[in-house]
């Protein structure tokens, strides 16, 4: 038997898209891990909370709507300040306003202290593979 | 306050107005004696209530984007573009997320940052930040009518702002903007804000500007069964209605499955109509608009051409008053307008092609309408019985009760119990009624019809159901088959 | 010789045989036992026959691609990508215009100045001139089964030459590769000519190895009736299915009425397999072949993208077994692999998201169905009456008397005294019947179908209706309404 | 009232695209032009010979099968040894294989001796406008 793991995920700011957080909620639970749901509409602060609070292992960010650029920023730093120095941060969706070529959107989230970037429409089992990998959980 | 569906008392509008026209300083420029006038001077063609109006008696389709971007020229060049190129009836302005949510500074902030960046920061354009005149300049520079497009649940101040601004139609309500698109944000709060933004509207309306209004059809967008978006498209236009508005555009999202899509638009704009009837609204004109397929779409874009070209022959066989367009980049990020346009000719191509040809009214077609009418009436029957005979009372409490229940809706007043799937022919069904107040017969056709699906698959009826329809048309496929 | 519609002597198809493998040097290449050894190696899935009888059982609909170019390599590089990018699931080899009028000197000038150019100047493959070998290496090079596609009146050499380079199915008809492709060559000489293709083909079949026969549904592709369509269809099924061909597939030319369409292809199979049966002919697994939209397209690659999908969808609706596939480039010029992949995907989509969805046997498609069986009905038997009971000898005959006539067509052995127009809903009618041997009752229904049209429109019955028609679509509308 | 010219027009080659002949050659005759014309599968013999027979004004040729540039190489040589050194030929329809950019296209046929060039979807208006001009007919 794995230890169980606790992801911490939520759609950040002012982002209402619902429906892949209810499916990547129901992913992750079926994949064995404890899933802390925030739901839509996350500020930075509820993640961290949250994330102190349940021990996490990780943060899983969602932005859809095409400010998550703006809205990221100052998240690892943030994390930092609070005592999480080492909790990895994954962000995916669809992250900036518009069809840029998915190198430079990595490249400016990595910049932003994200471990990884997940291009749209990633399914969840590619994120659950790095997850058991990158935690230490073996499939 | 006890919120009521009855018209705003003058003093208690007028009291609100002073309070939001102070959210933020765009709101001192406005002023409606001068919007009348203004509004009094924009040419017939230009004006959205009107296009609408002859679209319907013509039997004609009509074609509107979604587009906006934070900066004003960058912003009218795109409308220019989707008029000329894009061959649009209608234009549209999208309103940025920020906006939406009332973070004014926020907004700046995204206006800032894009004239920096040189690209818009924002996912649409931030009307009240750019005030009045702006807004003005926007619909001059154009030959088409506007309407503000958004999801912001209140949205008041937006509407002094774009209204004096000279938009002709203006999209939302207190149900379809908050359920979709808000976490916390009770009902109580959005219906009475909107009962203010449709007597805004109302007010205009007994000055003699007709502006079009219209409730926001496919909410969540994913596999939202007829009779939920009809039920919400129904209040919300008897709430308008109260209020003065006289032009109403009801809308729904395409599922998918032909023969239900045509059943839903013309039972949406019947329904509708005896509802406004009934209640005592005889003068509304009402039209009706598709959505093209709102769910997730597929991300090679020769494939989103195929979705978007059924979406516009399913609107032209329907024969909806007009089709709102996505883009073969829909999968991947807000659009170009090279992207926009080309959406919108292959919809112009094909409401065109089709437009002598309806589909008709067979025994499978009435058999569908039937089942929307029946279920639909159920809900808005429940309502007006919870509410006491009062609409918004009703809908407050039906949310409460589940009666009426949103699929995959963010809102924590919504009662989410209800799950859509897809039956065997790729209409919306019901897995799980939760406690919409349908009749045995009802239910046990929703059940039948999952379980018919459930024994073609060989596999038991279940969420990962749900799941695989939700993901089906990004890979290809409407029913969810299992791999 | 003496035409008429019976099985060719064996001494007969020997002597033609020596002299046909002899027109050009690659012919003596051909070797019958070789060859069916060969095709017994080839894996089912890569065979077309078995393909198309598993969709019909399935209920599939399959896609296919038009795709040719002048040198081997870059021939097998375009089939790969349409395979592998475009979803293809059967592909074509497309055979250049000389090679159609075995102009093979011309066609190995073609050869020879696209080496040199760098760029195919042919507009198909010519696969005489490459010959058995080079036509193995390119069905090697897949992993899909593959047609012969042309238009090629005398196709006795390409037929050897092909199928004994392992292509698994062969396109055509001694009347549809004539009157739409030929001016001057008499109908005795092309189902003359195609009698030996048939019968080469049943000597395959009698030798265990099953090849596809398509002959060519849309004939002008402009404004062609079913009834027309059909009549050929039905002929060149009987020729070929006494020739000992086993496995055929119907074609016919989308019209673009939904309803008009879906009659079409129902009553294709329909008839076919009807008349095979009176025939004696019990055997013949029968498909049909949807072609998308056949006439002069939009030259805006999204409008033209809205054709291809709303053909793409009709051919789900209908349950054709397959559907060819059109390019968002059709009214520029041979298209990139790149745009026939486009079109491709965005079929594929569609048929597979409206892969559980038939358009319901209603009353009015009933009707439809009705008229053209019995229009069919109509023609094929005078052909008999004509023929003294011989399909080949009625043909030539009912050609002759323009009771079977096909409009637009460039072959001086065709009357072209009918003329087809669209009805007020967009299905093709006749404003001219012609010398087609119908009821009045049928003549009355096209007068008046077309009269319904002349009075909505205000202006009288005309060409000038036909010709607007014929520029619709590309100008964005079915019927060419007046301007 | 205008004298009568005479057009011969014909597709050129191996060429059957038999619909957009039809419709010029009525577009022609309603435009008070005699017509000639030859049909589908015409050889630049056949051309030559009816221009003669007929003292044609113009010759019009039509290909669209994507062999235009190999059927019309040697037209105006001909014509010019024929004693027909002015009479204008022009050409349309979708004169190359493929999509290749209608500048190029004009070049390659006007050095070919071609007077006038026509993209795809050009309407018959502007031809004949174009023809009235070029024979001095007034429209
Ligand atoms: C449905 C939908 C809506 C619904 C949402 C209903 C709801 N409350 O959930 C409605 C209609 C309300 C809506 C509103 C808006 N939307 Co919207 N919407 C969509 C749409 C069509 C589908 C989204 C969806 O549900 N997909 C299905 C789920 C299963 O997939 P998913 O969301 O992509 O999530 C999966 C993956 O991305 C991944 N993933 C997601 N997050 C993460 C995080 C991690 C760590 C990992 C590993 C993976 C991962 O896993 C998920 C599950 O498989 C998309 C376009 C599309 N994708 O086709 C646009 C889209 C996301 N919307 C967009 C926009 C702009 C808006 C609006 C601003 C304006 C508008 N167009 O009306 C508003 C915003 C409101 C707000 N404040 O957020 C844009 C975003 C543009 C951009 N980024 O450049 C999109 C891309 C459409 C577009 N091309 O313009 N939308
Ligand atoms: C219908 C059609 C056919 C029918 C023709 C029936 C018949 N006998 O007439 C059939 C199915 C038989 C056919 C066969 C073939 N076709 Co075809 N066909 C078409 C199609 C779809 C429409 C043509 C048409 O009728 N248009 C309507 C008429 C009114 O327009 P038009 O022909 O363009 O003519 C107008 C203008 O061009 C202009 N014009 C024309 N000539 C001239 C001359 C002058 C001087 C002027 C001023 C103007 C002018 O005025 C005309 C009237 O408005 C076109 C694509 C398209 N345009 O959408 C392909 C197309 C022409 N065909 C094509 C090809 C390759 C073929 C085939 C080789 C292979 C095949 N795909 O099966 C064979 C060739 C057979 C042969 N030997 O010629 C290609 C040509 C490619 C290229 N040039 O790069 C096209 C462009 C399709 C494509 N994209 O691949 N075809």
């Amino acid at each position: 038997m794995m230890s169980q793991k606790t992801l911490v995920m939520g759609v950040i700011g002012a982002d209402v898209h619902a429906i892949g957080n209810k499916i990547l909620e129901y992913a992750f639970k079926q994949a064995g891990f404890k899933v802390v749901n925030l739901g839509v509409m996350v500020s930075q602060e509820e993640y961290i909370k949250a994330a102190i609070e349940t021990a996490a292992d990780a943060i899983l960010v969602s932005s859809l709507y095409g400010h998550g650029e703006m809205d990221c920023r100052g998240l690892r730093e943030k994390c930092d300040e609070a005592g999480l120095e080492n909790i990895p941060l994954y962000v995916g969706g669809n992250l900036v306003v518009g069809k840029t070529p998915f190198e430079e959107v990595e490249k400016k989230f990595k910049e932003m202290g994200f471990q990884r970037v997940y291009p749209p429409g990633t399914p969840p089992e590619v994120t659950i593979a790095d997850l058991k990998k990158d935690l230490g959980v073996d499939g | 306050m006890e919120l009521k569906n009855k018209k705003l008392d003058e003093n208690i509008f007028k009291q609100i107005q002073r309070e939001v026209l102070q959210q933020w300083p765009t709101g001192k420029d406005v002023n409606f004696d001068d919007a009348v006038n203004y509004h009094k001077s924009i040419p017939a063609k230009k004006v959205f209530s009107n296009q609408l109006k002859k679209a319907k008696q013509k039997g004609d389709t009509l074609i509107q984007p979604r587009a906006g971007v934070a900066l004003v020229n960058e912003h009218i060049q795109l409308l220019h573009y989707l008029e000329q190129q894009g061959e649009a009836d209608l234009l549209p302005t999208t309103i940025d997320s920020y906006t939406r949510q009332n973070r004014y500074q926020e907004a700046e902030n995204g206006i800032i940052e894009s004239k920096n960046a040189g690209r818009s920061l924002l996912n649409g354009f931030p009307a009240v930040n750019h005030g009045v005149e702006l807004c003005r300049k926007v619909n001059e520079a154009v030959n088409t009518p506007v309407q503000v497009r958004h999801g912001t649940p209140d949205a008041r101040l937006l509407a002094e702002i774009t209204i004096a601004g000279g938009f002709t139609a203006f999209e939302g309500g207190g149900i379809s903007y908050n359920i979709p698109y808000a976490k916390n944000v009770s009902l109580e709060k959005t219906i009475y804000d909107w009962q203010y933004v449709d007597r805004l509207i109302g007010i205009y309306e007994e000055a003699g500007v007709s502006i079009n209004r219209e409730p926001f059809g496919p909410l969540t967008g994913t596999l939202v069964p007829p009779c939920i978006s009809h039920s919400v498209a129904i209040i919300e236009s008897l709430l308008a209605a109260e209020q003065g508005v006289k032009n109403i555009t009801v809308g729904y999202g395409q599922c998918g499955n032909l023969l239900q899509d045509v059943a839903a638009i013309r039972t949406l704009e019947l329904l509708t109509e005896e509802y406004l009837e009934k209640y005592g609204y005889t003068d509304i004109v009402v039209t009706t608009v598709l959505h093209q397929w709102m769910g997730g779409f597929p991300q090679d874009e020769a494939k989103a051409f195929g979705v978007i070209s059924w979406g516009a022959a399913v609107a032209a066989l329907a024969g909806a008053t007009k089709v709102i367009v996505k883009t073969p980049r829909e999968a991947m990020g807000v659009p170009t307008k090279e992207a926009n346009a080309e959406g919108l000719k292959a919809t112009k191509q094909l409401v065109t092609m089709l437009a002598d040809q309806r589909m008709p009214l067979t025994h499978e077609l009435e058999n569908e309408m039937n089942i929307i009418i029946a279920e639909t009436r159920s809900i808005v029957d429940k309502i007006f019985e919870l509410g006491e005979g009062d609409a918004a009372v009703g809908a407050i409490r039906a949310f409460e009760a589940g009666v009426i229940d949103v699929p995959f809706a963010p809102s924590k007043y919504n009662a989410g119990e209800i799950l859509p799937a897809r039956d065997n022919y790729g209409a919306v069904r019901l897995l799980d009624c939760g406690n919409l107040p349908f009749s045995k017969e009802i239910i046990d056709f929703h059940r039948e019809k999952i379980e018919e699906r459930a024994r073609y698959e060989k596999r038991n009826v279940s969420f990962q159901m749900v799941i695989d329809d939700i993901y089906a048309i990004g890979k290809g496929r409407l029913v969810g088959r299992p791999r």
